[in-house]
């Protein structure tokens, strides 16, 4: 369900006009590029055909001094791919201050014995000193892959995720790793994800797809007996749960999910994915890479799919049930049948409270699109959205999400997302922790939409339970009453006002 | 007097430290209408300011140089250069306090030279804005030393050198990073109930002390100590430094203006509140108010309610040299023992002050390791996952703190912070007590490790 | 509106009231030189005093007319004045206040005329002490009631009658039992912030708040509202009482002296604040201080950081009737919402404006019937066993909290006391939040009860 | 072990007079008889010896106006006695403030399903209202006994603890419990403990032991296969886990414990106990009627022990055994043996931090002489001591435990003791929770020696390493430094001499 409405393109227009006005000729001209106003609203399934009249151009560089939510390759690779494979040590490999800041930052759950078996919520780095980068820091990261051995035996295999010095003193983890993996007879896998190569972290995940596609794919025999259903589910981190609630619906109409890429997975899981029948795309962003490597290599196509909202899911099992034939058609449509009563049972309690609610997104990966949707689905209107990290075939792809007149924003900053904010203050904003405070003070009710705000799952069925009380509960607070917004205030001395 | 125990292995497993440049950064938050500016790459700075802001649950204007990888091979000065013309030509700061990260000092470039071209090359267009650069490598130190750097820079850079007149009311406090924002709040108010005027460096509690602004866009920091502050500490009649870390920069203020300082390497305890108290008596000319004779009483009342809570616990701490002090000396004064205390780093003359045993130089692993049988485990929200291993309540204390609310509204200091936190501890104790059963009462049992059920953890020692 | 359950039982199993008496002696406690005297017999005296020094951690000057078995056979005016004389010659209290228990009221003597008996024969001997009689009955209301008969007893036997001139900047308050010492203490620097000067009766907080006296033996109470404080309340500006059972002392103040007043149901919340400041800037004709616009800033930030963790969460209460709208009105006004309500008594009017679908007149055994799949447990420390057997969360809030150090100096009121409320309660929830796991999945599970496998209770509902 | 030290006479006798000089005469006259001053320490054994020249007169009425520590006849018997029988409901017959104040002041520990099986804990009260009182509350009394029978259909048996109004109304209460006993088949026991009966809880006591003789012991058939090792622990609360230690220490030398009373009780124990073979009582002063009762009817002969600190536990586990023969002795002497060694660790550890401290007593019960030589074991002196609510046998029975000089006081009010603890200004005071605060803040170290202070047990070898360790926690805690006592100031404003 796709709710037909139109939002206010002058409106738009002229709020963009504003905000580059403040910038220097140079940086305008650059900053343009990343702002739009969407011209129509396609139809689902026209991939490619142009998002906006001026489009949005994406996955450039920053600006010094224009801070914007962006993180780095390292952020990519150790923060996203790499770091929720459970059974593996990733090392976070040069000084303290990346390993420690990006510690615990997402809320990839998992299940196993912490720090015996499982490693995920713990932190490693080989916390370099300046010797280290005088003299090179290879012999350290022998000393701390044999001291990870030892503290950690059941450790699967280890990543050594590079942190800018690396790539500046000439250190060679590649050599180090091949020697160290033979020693030990365990997977080590050197990954160059440098914060200061590309834009952001998507050059990360790039690098870290490569990784797997150099360092996992075909190193071991592996023992698997692959069967005609089976899918990996590709980009989905398990947020707050996510990929658990999605494992459920593809169970309950008859797939098998042999492999989950990386949320709660195991290094076994990455090994055995080119034996699949279908790669499930979640994060397209984040994953295409290696999706596209095992089409082309092992024939596995691939497809993308989204579990947000009743509508996306219906439309997306259907999608999947197709791949596979009648059987799985079949199943599908009971499965959807079973679960229609309870959709109309959340859309019942929470749409008479969010019903014309205007939310503005400003997220990471695929979530500026996918969750699109599940808002409609509960009629509320998607009146901005915008990507931190995107490239072009990432707004291609929204396009038929999004309605006529909708502010579109690639890589914004934080006094950009105010100025728009301010201008057409939305029921909520949902976006990630930086903007939840600014967004918070200004009076709009606001969820964070990288970690579901310490709640989720989002996806599946259950998820959509958990979205539709979550944005009630943000929208409806009644703190949001008391708050006098700043700019209504009199002149008069603030008490004035709030003493009535 | 108390062994210094280097670190044990290569790697760190559950870091302690955070690094140096978000010290320095905190520090030129403290500043009204600052800018931090990370000269390196979009990344550190993200991850730095996220970090920042789950802890102070506050907008943070944390800015960056953005290297990139052309910038990285050629040289950052372009974009040290155009960060400073877009953060002046946009938001015009007071300040703008740049930090080195690991990127651009592993390139080892001459940042002072860079900036003073910069300033030279464009003095028109930067008049107004103060600009003060912080080494601070993220491979040495810790927040301690990026704070004192950041102090120190500013000192250099902005006050005005020489003898100057002295105010016979005001005097100067170089706070260490680790007091709260309540703390600055409190310590202000307290000098200020003797008729003194304190001016504080760095001030956080303007700017983080959670505040909603009137108007609405501020792009630099809001609140703190003024730049024209700073170029007059040189008339204060006495100098105040909190902590150990914050010796070089009183020294220096010293060195610059002649203004003498007194040091407290803490302001938690019923002594170090007295002396303090006693200080500012004697400059002022005037006896404590009531109110303070008042929070006098109150505290010990505290000791006396609250020391039968800790008597004999053991307690295991992993915090910077000056925190860990402060930490460590209000347990053991209140008769409690530190069974474990781990720190960032080696070299604070601090550490032989601790009343442990020894001082591990190390992570939250080794804090994991020695903590077992502890009565409580005090380090910052990273310790949250060893204390459910070890079955240990957690006291959080230091940076990061990210789930809990109003970290930065705990006193932790002077008469009323440190009942205040007689009060936490004491409760935290009462919360996790367990009574006999018939099963575990054994005289034989060893008392001294109140309980053998614990699970193992994984680190060895 | 709210309905009002009548109790379901006749048994009262963990009860939640405490009795009559012990409001009434805490009443008279806040007032300076005083001693309060249970007219019973030294048992009822000897647990009510233990167990305000449980609570409090304070000496507490507790007296009895320790009635004996043929005292109570013949009548107890013989005790009542030996006990009169021997606290006035010994120890020559300002005030004593009388608070008659079950023993003697079930007896039905008339101890107004047995006192004026007293206080004519006696006149010479008791000059100079006030004696004041307070009819408290255990079998009747709870502390609520007894405080305010106490408070309302004082005003009609000590203040001045009749118009009297009104000083400009003095207002009187007569806060609910309910305020902690450090929301008195705090409550009068926001009214001296204005330039006023503020009459509080009772004040605990000069003798409950923990300090030491410098002069050892006080056998009386020291610090608190002064007699002759009490005999000129008629010249204040203007009266302000808080909780509805105040309401009562302020309209015989009013009727007395013809001093207005303002009643404030609560104390607690942006809006009533915004009320009390504002009539405080009309009384004073002053603006609000910084200080207070910078408090009201942090409680918008904190009411922007705290609600999320409020939002959709069950709470249990179990207070007394004007406690309980204070806490049910602070819960509601953050999102959440009260899913059970228990009360003492079913006759104050408060209760019809409680925020919850019913109020249960009742006992901790209805609490605890009631609050399976809360998510917080909110009463005094009997609850904590309900809280154990239940597995939620309890946050201490009442008379007794044995358990806890410090109780009494933490605020509840004003900006301050809702903002450290909220960063209270929002810790305590984010300290027992529990993570989804790949079994609890389930879309046709019931959301609205968290967790399902919490042990069943032996209450019946 | 009994340390050879002599107190201070002369001014411990100045101090007692400059005591009641503030009384007025009349009241002097009555307080005098409180108070004295040991002559000389006599040997063990020797009972019934006079105390002191002119002795203390006890068991007398309170002064109106004068506090005391003392409670009433309901503490003695819900508090004390009937309270801890746990799988017995005990009502609180009467308005709410007794049951309420008296609710979790002592810490009698218990196993059991607590409020399933089980009710130490919970609180159960009629609550009475004006109409109670003016009706009368038989008819409310029937019901509050029906809802528990309903509510809490494990237990075992009801008591009604009658508080004050129920003696002036003329319920009889007596009446219904024998109606409700019958109805439901369980023993309903009425107990006459009105507060105004008596001069303190000592009578509650007495009462509390009657109601069991009248309304348990012969009333049920008892099925118990008695033994000849079989004995009674009489007036051993648990407090801490008391009990508990000391039936490690009995069981070790051969004896079956085969009831405990009354800490964690049940009432089947309470209805065997006239099977035992000897009675051993801890308590003496609560509980020496029913013993007296037991010898005199079913010939259980009894005796006192004390198991506070290794010297009496020797003591008394020797005088026990000489009652069984040679077999107990036998093993008696191996026990005490086995546990020398951890008797020598404890008082290595401790006595050097301990010795030559001062302590003044002043609890109830049995205390203000079981612990002395607990005390003396480890090198400390008692320079007085005192009973709450004791009777003259008791001040006989201390006669052998204090030495020449010691302060005795009986009844203490708060002015008293804290003008005999300046004077004193012993290095510890353990009294009971009233007064810990005045104590402390006279910068005095102090335990409570009721509730042993959160700690515990105290009894049995066990409790002497607990006892130790509490004592030395106290004395040596740093805070004592730091506090500058008042009287020691100079009148210079306190800052001044604070800040120094």
């Amino acid at each position: 369900m796709s709710l037909d409405y139109e939002n206010d393109s002058a409106l738009h227009e002229k709020l963009i006009g504003e905000v580059l006005s403040q910038y220097p000729d140079k940086s305008a001209k650059r900053r343009k590029k990343h702002l739009s106003v969407a011209t129509s609203g396609d139809q689902p399934g026209q991939e490619g055909k142009a998002l906006s009249e001026c489009d949005v151009k994406s996955n450039i560089k920053s600006i010094p001094g224009v801070m914007t939510i962006r993180g780095c390759a390292y952020a990519g690779s150790k923060g996203v791919v790499w770091g929720p494979v459970k059974d593996m040590v990733h090392i976070s490999h040069g000084p303290v201050g990346c390993g420690h800041y990006s510690w615990s930052q997402r809320r990839n759950y998992y299940v196993g014995l912490t720090g015996i078996d499982t490693f995920v919520t713990l932190q490693f780095t080989s916390d370099f000193q300046e010797k280290d980068i005088v003299f090179g820091g290879d012999k350290k990261l022998e000393k701390v892959i044999d001291e990870i051995e030892e503290l950690f035996p059941l450790n699967k295999g280890i990543s050594v995720q590079s942190e800018c010095p690396i790539g500046l003193i000439g250190d060679d983890i590649e050599a180090v790793s091949r020697k160290k993996a033979k020693e030990h007879e365990k997977t080590i896998v050197p990954v160059r994800c440098e914060g200061f190569r590309g834009v952001s972290q998507s050059l990360g995940h790039h690098i870290a797809n490569d990784s797997i596609r150099d360092w996992v794919f075909d190193k071991t025999e592996v023992e698997f007996e692959a069967g005609p259903y089976d899918v990996n589910v590709v980009g989905d981190y398990n947020i707050g749960g996510d990929a658990w609630a999605t494992r459920i619906l593809l169970e309950e109409v008859g797939l098998r999910v042999v492999g989950n890429w990386s949320g709660d997975a195991t290094l076994a899981e990455v090994e055995r994915a080119p034996k699949a029948k279908l790669n499930l795309i979640h994060c397209y962003r984040s994953m295409n890479y290696i999706c596209r490597h095992m089409e082309e290599k092992y024939g596995i196509p691939w497809m993308e799919y989204n579990f947000f909202g009743p509508s996306q899911i219906e439309a997306s099992l259907r999608e999947i049930a197709k791949h596979f034939g009648p059987e799985i058609v079949d199943k599908t449509e009971a499965v959807i049948a079973k679960y229609r009563p309870l959709v109309d049972a959340v859309i019942a309690k929470y749409q008479p409270r969010l019903e014309g609610k205007t939310v503005m997104l400003y997220v990471g990966g695929l979530r500026p699109r996918h969750v699109i949707t599940a808002y409609e689905d509960l009629g509320m209107r998607i009146v901005g959205t915008g990507y931190e990290f995107a490239h072009n075939d990432d707004y291609q792809r929204t396009g038929h999400y999004v309605n006529k007149g909708t502010l579109i924003y690639d890589d914004v900053t934080g006094y950009e997302l105010e100025k728009f904010i301010e201008g057409i203050r939305p029921d909520l904003v949902g976006s990630g922790i930086k903007e939840k405070y600014p967004v918070q003070k200004m009076g709009i009710p606001f969820r964070q939409m990288h970690s579901w705000d310490y709640s989720g799952p989002y996806h599946g069925y259950d998820g959509f339970a958990i979205f539709a009380r979550d944005m009630d509960l943000a929208i409806n607070n009644p703190v949001w009453d008391l708050y006098d917004a700043p700019w209504k205030k009199k002149v008069a001395p603030p008490m004035a006002v709030a003493a009535e | 007097m108390t062994r210094i125990l280097p670190q044990t292995k290569s790697a760190a497993v559950n870091p302690l430290k955070s690094s140096q440049p978000l010290g320095a950064a905190l520090a030129f938050l403290g500043v009204s209408g600052a800018i931090p500016l990370f000269h390196g790459n979009q990344g550190c700075t993200s991850f730095a300011l996220v970090l920042l802001v789950r802890h102070f649950k506050e907008v943070i204007p944390l800015q960056t140089t953005a290297m990139d990888e052309v910038a990285t091979i050629l040289g950052g000065m372009d974009h040290l250069e155009e960060a400073i013309l877009n953060l002046k030509t946009r938001t015009n700061p007071k300040l703008i306090g740049v930090c080195t990260t690991a990127l651009v000092e592993t390139r080892g470039e001459d940042f002072a030279r860079d900036l003073s071209n910069i300033k030279m090359l464009r003095a028109r267009e930067l008049a107004g804005t103060e600009i003060v650069l912080a080494n601070t490598p993220d491979f040495d130190g810790a927040i301690e030393e990026g704070w004192a750097r950041a102090v120190t820079a500013m000192i250099q850079r902005i006050t005005l050198p020489g003898e100057q007149a002295r105010q016979s009311k005001k005097i100067a406090i170089l706070p260490g990073w680790n007091l709260t924002v309540a703390d600055i709040e409190h310590l202000r108010e307290t000098v200020e109930s003797f008729g003194l005027k304190a001016v504080i460096l760095p001030d956080l509690s303007g700017s983080l002390d959670g505040t909603v602004p009137d108007d609405r866009w501020v792009p630099t920091s809001y609140g703190g100590t003024t730049v024209k502050d700073i170029q007059e500490l040189g008339t204060a009649m006495q100098c105040i430094a909190i902590c150990e870390h914050m010796r070089r920069p009183a020294e220096v203020l010293q060195g610059l203006t002649g203004v003498p300082y007194a040091l407290f390497q803490s302001l938690t305890g019923l002594k170090d509140t007295d002396r303090f108290v006693s200080l500012l008596s004697s400059v002022s000319g005037a006896t404590a108010p009531a109110r303070i004779r008042r929070r006098r009483s109150q505290l010990q009342d505290a000791l006396l309610d609250g020391h039968f809570h800790f008597g004999g616990k053991k307690i295991a701490i992993a915090a910077e040299p000056d925190q860990l002090y402060q930490l460590a000396t209000f347990f053991t004064g209140m008769g409690a023992e530190i069974a474990a205390a781990v720190t960032t780093t080696g070299t604070s003359k601090i550490l032989e002050k601790v009343p442990a045993e020894q001082v591990q130089v190390g992570d939250l692993g080794d804090l994991e390791g020695l903590a077992a049988g502890a009565d409580l485990l005090v380090t910052h929200s990273h310790g949250r996952q060893a204390a459910e291993r070890l079955g240990i309540p957690l006291m959080r204390a230091g940076f990061p703190i990210f789930d809990r609310l109003g970290s930065q509204h705990r006193l932790t200091t002077l008469y009323r912070g440190t009942r205040d936190l007689i009060f936490d501890v004491a409760n935290i104790f009462q919360a996790s007590q367990h009574a006999p059963t018939p099963q575990s009462l054994d005289p034989f049992r060893n008392r001294e490790v109140p309980d053998d059920s614990r699970p193992p953890t994984f680190s060895r020692h």
